[in-house]
């Protein structure tokens, strides 16, 4: 029943939310929303919901995992999406990249296309039938394309086109994947396993390899485009420096994750067919060749919401090679997927409150915000040092786990590439953090004496503790449930 | 094993590669349009022994979607741009049906990679289908105007659909009807990204949006 | 803390001043000169001791502490250093470090003393004085710990009175580049010709001399009398290695030491009234010289 | 044990407790009381253990993978932990007054935290016993450090001394992440008693703590960070930086030696050859510097060389078996940590009262300070004398074990080995010579003489906050140059640790040690008590006599000035032209024109040969690469569906051809 209710609220809500007028109701109601939709996952740690339309919406333990992220970051994404609103209610701004006007998208389709955002998100997470997770992930697409496209002017623009047109390709061919896993599953007289995980695990033995093999690929591009893997990516940076920065945390934070649950979700059936071995090298390579691919843009990258992007692409890789790497490193890549969710969507918030005042993406424009906005200051060098996997922040211990689990299994080389990548990328990272926070207050900035109100900077504060903790302390709840998660990859 | 499958499918190749030949847009249309026809006729013949109110209603739905409604939103968007043939493409349409000759090829290799478990409706199902796709993914490659695109991806989606049809029977109705919504909003928002593009730039060459770039060299 | 061992100290102190007055006669001789008596040195440390002082405004204390404490590091070097096969008093393993870097207190405070009188001359000759000072002394220990490994034993005393003819007749080839490499630094620390020339009378060429320019009264008396104690030191090390008399008896090894140390004494003497005074450039490639000439050494030694 | 986590409490609480106050006057004097507390309190275990105690340990779990909260005191810990604390807490106290000259500009609140942050990472660090629980703090030390050097970072100098300072302890920590990785490799638990070299091959291994532990430590070529950080850093930063943090990076390499099993001979002359380098090029860098940080940072170099010298006799000593050897060299190593900790500390703490008083760093610019400062000026003389080596303070002590270790080593060993040894001995020679001839330099120029500009006319003593701190370490060079055979029986326990002998073994050496030792105390002795004579003996001469004052004969030049004083670079300008091929020096040279010209300079500047030559051409040719590379992302939408398109396309063919 909570989870006719996880996809309704979200779903109706929105459709509520698209016919309002008053913009204080509306945001009101996306807050409460976001809050409504969290307690219920909360819940459903406590009570797990029963299985809908005979299966095909359970929650289990994987998708449980990634529809609390998703939840919790968009309940941060709402409080801040607040105040975000009220800053950016005028009628025309001046875009300080080409100068010309530019207005916003109607406040009403940016509110609604967020809470169908998050319905989408949510049938990603609780849809067992792979037909409808493709259906899901699709739906994911279409909900954000208009939130890219908040701010009208050209760069928005062209970023929505890219991320539709490379998007959609990427999912036909998952599409062609679907098929090809029905294939897969059909037996010589017409009959077919239902392309239900569970019932295809169930009868993973009488699968055809070839074909099974075949869906992995495609579903693995298909995805792989939509999760941001090298070199799949292309529409991402472009996608999450254009977006608002709201909209970029939850992109980066959640959507990516439902495009990897899905390439998680295939490799189950895989895995349970004796053919895990067969995709784990692929994903090895494609993590490996992520990293690599997001050193290359993140050195010298002076676009810092392009460099948040490319540490996304690089990120993903990690999550992807962990899964490749297997055993352990299962257990690391899921703790890694919640680390990093938390860590960037905390960045592009602050990202958000950096650019409001500096309105310049370009990291040489910017510079003392220790100074000039003390909190973000803060928040930022946090950030970085955390996404980079310094201690004493989660995403070490994540990163940890994968290395050891890397070379626990012998693979010196993948673990010095994988060593190297990182350092090379702390390195690039790091410099533009420093040069952005550090340094000498320019007047512009320093007059101009900008406030940063609670609903800036509380979300983001709030993740970066959580950050903090889980770099200290996983909880044994958290470590259990991701163990269990992990088991489910085999 | 309905009759008039095969032609379907021969014709579903045939306007594939007229597609790549073809420079004017609103050819491009009609042709994407007869596939969408194309296609309802297949789901027919494809179920011709089993048919079923289901199955009729499915066809339906897909003669009004890819056949009329697409083709009219398509060129409501052309009119509104006013382009009325592609712009030089960046294959030329010789080297297109060359190309278009050796996906055939391809496609034929892999069906035979995979040997299919349960007969199709037709031995030529696999191979034009992915025909269909590929010749879908080379024409998004290949062209240059954004509209060229979204009837590009028509066509690979027409592609995935005929796999769907001719292999793989029973798709439940909910994934089906899903598949088709996906598509179609998808379709209905590329359309207005394109009408904002017109808008924005004065052209819909997806080729000249290159602001977004790391690459100063 | 024999009277045998207590001599070679008390010989230091006592005989020093003498050492350097027959350099002097040497040199006047050699220049056809009657030159000053042999005991000289004595007259003028009795008169610099009587002698009130003048400082410097721009000196501070340290300018006063300079010639005490090199004084007292002298002295204590004394303690150390046999008389040819006559033991030091304390001997013990490594002292011969000790005695490397208690003359580099010695150095140190001369030096710091220097530049405290802001003098432009003084300061450089204390530049000359650690650089040179620098390559020096690494020479010095390793010719040292050559002769060390010959005679296979650790303390200053116990490898002196281990050179005797037998080790020369085994190990002279190493010997002899030990003697030269010794020869070297005793020239070379104690500021002699060829490395520098303690009786010119232009300031720019001076190492030694310029910087005890603005000392006077006790405190020149200190300096030099810490000076001619180091030359007598250096000497003796020299000594032992080219004068190999071991009898065991320890009045005739004293005797034939102290004849080495006069016979030092005359040798550069005549070394100085024959050759002049190198251009600067060139001491550093004497000292590596004599660097080389130890390692040779070492390599010839088979331990 | 639980006195030390009391400790570490204190010292996070009264940090945090500091960016709470940040706005008040209090802030400074809350952070110090913490420091100082802490510290205090944290010494008692450690002291407990090196008299002998029983090794203290407490492990507790923690929920986090692969981790423990496991830590212990040995002696090996405990010996280290004494360095830190001390100094630490002395820093603090000079801290307190120190950074009361910026408490206008900007808030101490975080300046504080970091500062006592990084202490407690430093403690932790030695005792803790858990990979994890290691490099969480091993990276909290280098994060709190980096803070602390980048405390004036509206300055570009400070903030790309900071750049480069984060990127090299990161690479280094990255070597570190993997060295435990591979120890623990296959073993569930990563606590440091379940770790062997077995698992992996023991030279890769003993490379990656060369580098990893080398670069915290700042061995040659791995020290570039160096004389950049420190010289940036608020001076009791650089104090505790110097004196203590880099040395977190010795006992993590000897740590990991003792893990590692009996050692091939090569790693005793890797460390060997190590140390020379960085002993040389170190001091010789030291000789080319006018910034007096700058300077006292490549003598951190130039000690940690010496120390690595120690460290290689004593592994050569296992290899080919020789306890006298062994025991000697590691005795040496450690107790130069400690020495080094003191009197670098010392200097430190006088560059900053200098600068604090005058503003600059550079000596060319200063001059006559000990008429204006006698208090500083006599504890930088102190500490000069001491890290010369000279008798009859500290640092000759520990330097003389080195000697008598390789003395030994080579009149015992064949030619082969011996030739090498002589060359340390003769390396430690020369190091020796040069940094009298680098201090003497220091010394002389800054606090000699008159003064060479108008802030060094104005100098003037700082307070009693400042005072005491470094005339306290002064002291402890004094003393323990004089209790030498006291401190080498103290330092029994540790060598055990270290060098895996049997005690009785290391007994007999050490006693064999004791004499000569005693020996070098009675010099010390010797050396004062005749000072003190002779002192007397002029004042007795003197008294009564006419003691005129005038100015300098300046060998009849009329009126000296100031300005005709020898300067820095004039002083050491025929070593560094003698070394030139090493240093590089650049020098801009503006000859005098005309009859009567107007204006002449010479300046010269001694950039890093390391940073110049390496690191740059490396890190340069990597961007121009990658920057190449950057075409992939040329923003055409359709070539971006063709990568899709022909990924898809090689894997079919690749994986179902």
């Amino acid at each position: 029943m909570s989870l006719i209710a996880l996809l309704l609220i979200p779903t109706l809500l929105g459709i509520g939310t698209f016919f309002m007028k008053n913009d204080a109701r509306r945001r009101a109601v996306l807050v409460v929303g976001a809050a409504a939709h969290a307690s219920l996952v909360a819940a459903t740690w406590a009570f797990p919901p029963a299985p809908l339309l005979g299966g095909w919406l359970l929650l289990d333990r994987l998708g449980q995992l990634f529809l609390t992220i998703t939840s919790a970051l968009f309940l941060a994404a709402a409080l801040y999406a607040v105040g975000y609103l009220r800053r950016e209610q005028r009628a025309a701004h001046r875009d300080f990249e080409e100068g010309l006007l530019f207005t916003n998208a109607p406040e009403a389709t940016f509110t609604a296309c967020l809470l169908f955002f998050l319905a989408a998100m949510t049938l990603v997470t609780v849809s067992q039938a792979l037909g409808l997770l493709w259906i899901a992930i699709e739906a994911t697409t279409l909900a954000s394309a208009p939130l890219i496209y908040f701010h009208r002017h050209h760069r928005s623009l062209e970023a929505t086109w890219k991320y539709l047109l490379i998007c959609s390709v990427g999912i036909a061919l998952a599409l062609l994947g679907n098929f090809f896993l029905a294939v897969a599953a059909s037996t010589r007289d017409g009959a077919r396993v239902p392309l239900v995980l569970d019932s295809l695990i169930g009868a993973a033995g009488s699968l055809h390899v070839a074909w099974l093999k075949a869906t992995l690929l495609l579903l693995l591009v298909g995805y792989g485009t939509k999760m941001g893997l090298a070199p799949l990516h292309t529409w991402l940076p472009d996608a999450h420096s254009e977006a608002p920065s709201v909209v970029s945390a939850l992109l980066s934070g959640a959507l990516l994750n439902c495009a990897f649950l899905g390439i998680l979700r295939v490799q189950q059936v895989c895995a349970a067919a004796g053919q895990a071995r067969f995709g784990q090298d692929l994903f090895v390579g494609f993590g490996l060749l992520s990293m690599a691919v997001a050193a290359v843009f993140i050195i010298g990258q002076t676009d810092f919401k392009r460099l948040l992007a490319y540490s996304s692409v690089e990120h993903m890789g990690i999550l992807i090679l962990g899964i490749g790497l297997g055993g352990a490193a299962n257990f690391g890549a899921l703790l890694h997927a919640v680390n990093h969710s938390l860590t960037k969507a905390m960045l592009f918030l602050v990202a958000g409150n950096i650019l409001t005042v500096y309105r310049s993406k370009s990291a040489v424009g910017v510079g003392g915000i220790m100074r000039v906005l003390p909190a973000s200051g803060v928040l930022w060098i946090a950030g970085f040092f955390a996404i980079t996997g310094s201690p004493p922040f989660g995403p070490f211990l994540s990163e940890f786990t994968i290395l050891k689990a890397a070379l626990d299994q012998g693979r010196g080389g993948v673990a010095c590439a994988y060593l190297v990548l990182l350092a090379i990328i702390f390195v690039g990272m790091i410099t533009v953090a420093l040069g952005m926070a550090q340094g000498p207050a320019d007047d512009r900035w320093r007059l101009a004496r900008p406030s940063e109100s609670l609903l800036a900077i509380g979300p983001p504060a709030a993740l970066a503790v959580v950050v903090l903790i889980l770099g200290l302390y996983v909880p044994p709840a958290m470590h259990t449930a991701i163990e269990e998660a992990a088991h489910l990859l085999g | 094993m309905g009759a008039g499958v095969d032609p379907a499918l021969v014709l579903l190749a045939l306007t594939s590669v007229l597609l790549l030949g073809s420079s004017r847009l609103t050819r491009g249309i009609r042709i994407v349009a007869f596939q969408g026809i194309l296609l309802g006729g297949l789901t027919v013949a494809a179920h011709a022994h089993e048919l079923s109110a289901r199955v009729v209603a499915l066809a339906l739905l897909i003669l009004a979607l890819k056949g009329a409604a697409f083709p009219w939103l398509l060129s409501r968007v052309l009119q509104r741009a006013d382009v009325r043939r592609e712009v030089e493409p960046l294959v030329s349409y010789i080297i297109s049906m060359m190309a278009g000759t050796l996906a055939l090829a391809f496609s034929f290799w892999l069906s035979a990679r995979l040997p299919l478990p349960s007969l199709p409706i037709s031995t030529l199902a696999v191979p034009v289908a992915l025909f269909t796709t590929q010749v879908g993914l080379f024409l998004i490659v290949s062209r240059r105007t954004a509209l060229m695109q979204v009837l590009a991806y028509l066509v690979l989606e027409n592609g995935i659909y005929t796999f769907g049809v001719g292999v793989v029977q029973g798709t439940p109705m909910i994934v089906e009807l899903g598949i088709l919504l996906d598509v179609f909003v998808a379709v209905f928002v590329m359309g207005i990204a394109i009408f904002h593009i017109n808008r924005e730039f004065d052209h819909i060459d997806a080729n000249q949006l290159t602001l977004l770039t790391d690459w100063t060299g | 803390m024999t009277p045998a061992s207590i001599s070679s100290p008390l010989s230091a102190l006592l005989l020093a001043p003498f050492l350097l007055g027959v350099t002097r006669r040497t040199k006047a001789i050699a220049a056809g000169r009657t030159g000053p008596p042999l005991l000289q040195t004595y007259y003028d440390l009795a008169k610099l001791l009587r002698k009130s002082v003048v400082y410097s405004r721009t000196t501070t204390w340290v300018f006063r502490a300079g010639p005490v404490v090199g004084l007292a590091a002298v002295l204590c070097a004394t303690a150390l250093v046999p008389l040819g096969g006559v033991p030091a008093p304390c001997a013990f393993e490594g002292d011969l470090f000790l005695f490397a870097y208690l003359l580099g207190l010695l150095r140190f405070f001369t030096v710091v003393a220097a530049l405290d009188t802001g003098s432009s001359f003084e300061g450089m000759g204390a530049s000359r004085e650690v650089t040179f000072a620098a390559l020096a002394e690494p020479v010095l220990l390793l010719a040292l710990a050559a002769i060390a490994r010959t005679v296979g034993s650790l303390s200053l005393s116990t490898m002196y009175s281990g050179v005797d003819a037998t080790e020369w007749s085994r190990a002279s080839a190493a010997f002899a580049l030990l003697g030269g490499a010794l020869v070297v630094v005793f020239l070379a620390e104690n500021g002699r010709v060829p490395v520098d020339d303690p009786t010119t009378h232009l300031e720019l060429t001076m190492i030694h001399e310029v910087m005890v320019l603005d000392h006077g009264g006790p405190d020149l008396a200190f300096i030099l009398y810490s000076g001619v104690v180091k030359l007598w030191l250096l000497g003796a090390l020299l000594v032992g290695l080219i004068v190999p008399v071991r009898s065991g008896h320890v009045w005739l090894d004293g005797a034939a030491a102290i004849a080495g140390m006069i016979g030092v004494a005359v040798v550069t003497g005549i070394v100085e009234s024959s050759m002049a005074r190198w251009r600067l450039v060139r001491v550093p490639q004497f000292l590596v010289g004599a660097g080389v000439m130890s390692v040779l050494a070492l390599v010839l030694t088979r331990g | 044990m639980h006195l030390l986590l009391l400790a570490i409490a204190t010292l996070v609480g009264s940090g945090a407790a500091g960016l709470v106050w940040a706005r008040t006057r209090w802030v400074s004097r809350v952070g110090a009381a913490g420091a100082v507390a802490g510290c205090a309190m944290a010494i008692v275990p450690a002291v407990r253990v090196l008299a002998g105690a029983p090794t203290e340990s407490l492990r507790m779990s923690w929920q986090v993978p692969y981790g423990a909260f496991f830590i212990e005191i040995d002696p090996l810990s405990a010996f280290f932990l004494v360095p830190i604390l001390c100094l630490s807490a002395l820093a603090a106290v000079y801290g307190a007054e120190y950074l009361g000259a910026y408490r206008e500009e900007r808030r101490l609140g975080s300046a504080w935290f970091f500062f006592n942050a990084l202490v407690a990472a430093m403690v932790v660090v030695v005792v803790a016993r858990n990979a994890v629980l290691f490099l969480l703090a091993w990276e909290l030390m280098a994060l709190a450090s980096f803070f602390l050097v980048t405390f004036e970072d509206e300055k570009p100098s400070v903030r790309d001394a900071g750049w480069m300072y984060l990127v090299a302890t990161h690479l280094g920590a990255a070597c570190v992440l993997a060295l435990f990785v591979l120890l623990g490799c296959g073993s569930g638990s990563l606590d440091f008693d379940r770790m062997s070299g077995a698992s992996a091959p023991v030279g890769l291994l003993f490379l990656l703590a060369m580098v990893g532990f080398g670069t915290k430590a700042g061995f040659m070529p791995f020290h570039v960070w160096l004389p950049e950080a420190h010289p940036a850093a608020p001076s009791h930063v650089s104090a505790v930086m110097s004196g203590v943090m880099i040395k977190t990076g010795i006992y993590g390499l000897v740590r990991i030696l003792s893990f590692l099993g009996p050692p091939p001979a090569w790693w005793g002359w890797l460390l060997c050859g190590v140390g020379l380098t960085s002993g040389i090029l170190g001091v010789l860098f030291a000789l080319a510097q006018h910034d007096l940080k700058r300077l006292l940072a490549y003598h951190s170099v130039e000690n940690i060389g010496i120390i690595a010298l120690g460290l290689g006799v004593g592994e050569l000593g296992l290899s080919v078996g020789s306890a006298p050897l062994a025991v000697l060299g590691f005795a040496g190593a450690l107790l130069h940590v400690l020495n080094h900790a003191i009197f670098k500390g010392l200097l430190f703490l006088g560059a900053g009262a200098v600068a604090h008083a005058t503003g600059i760093r550079d000596i060319d610019h200063l001059g006559g300070l000990l008429k204006r400062m006698p208090w500083t000026g006599l504890s930088f003389l102190i500490g000069a004398v001491a890290i010369s080596g000279l008798p009859p303070l500290n640092g000759f002590v520990s330097e003389f074990l080195i000697y008598l270790g390789a003395f030994r080593g080579a009149l015992s060993a064949d030619t082969t080995a011996a030739v090498p040894l002589f060359g340390v001995v003769a390396g430690l020679a020369l190091i020796g010579g040069l940094a009298a001839a680098c201090f003497t330099k220091a010394f002389g120029i800054a606090f000699l003489g008159e003064p060479r500009s108008a802030p060094a006319w104005r100098a003037h003593e700082p307070g009693l906050a400042m005072r005491l701190p470094m005339l306290l370490l002064a002291a402890s060079c004094v003393a323990i140059g004089c209790l030498a055979p006291l401190v080498i029986g103290m330092l029994a326990p540790v060598v055990e640790r270290v060098s895996g002998l049997s005690p009785e073994t290391v007994r007999g050496v050490v006693v064999s040690a004791t004499g000569p030792l005693s020996f070098v105390a009675l010099a010390a002795l010797g050396i004062l008590l005749l000072t003190a004579l002779l002192a007397g003996l002029r004042q007795r001469l003197l008294s009564g006599r006419r003691v005129e004052e005038t100015c300098t004969w300046d060998c009849g030049y009329a009126r000296p000035s100031p300005r005709m004083q020898y300067t820095a670079s004039s002083f050491t300008q025929p070593l560094t032209e003698l070394f030139g091929l090493v240093l590089q020096s650049r020098r801009a040279l503006v000859l005098p024109r005309g009859l009567f010209p107007r204006h002449a300079s010479l300046t010269t500047e001694t950039p890093d040969v390391c940073a110049q030559r390496l690191y740059a051409p490396v890190f340069t040719a990597i961007g121009r690469g990658l920057s190449a590379l950057r075409w992939l992302q040329h923003g055409q939408v359709h070539l971006y569906v063709l990568y899709i398109a022909l990924t898809l396309l090689v894997l079919l063919v690749w994986k179902l051809g």
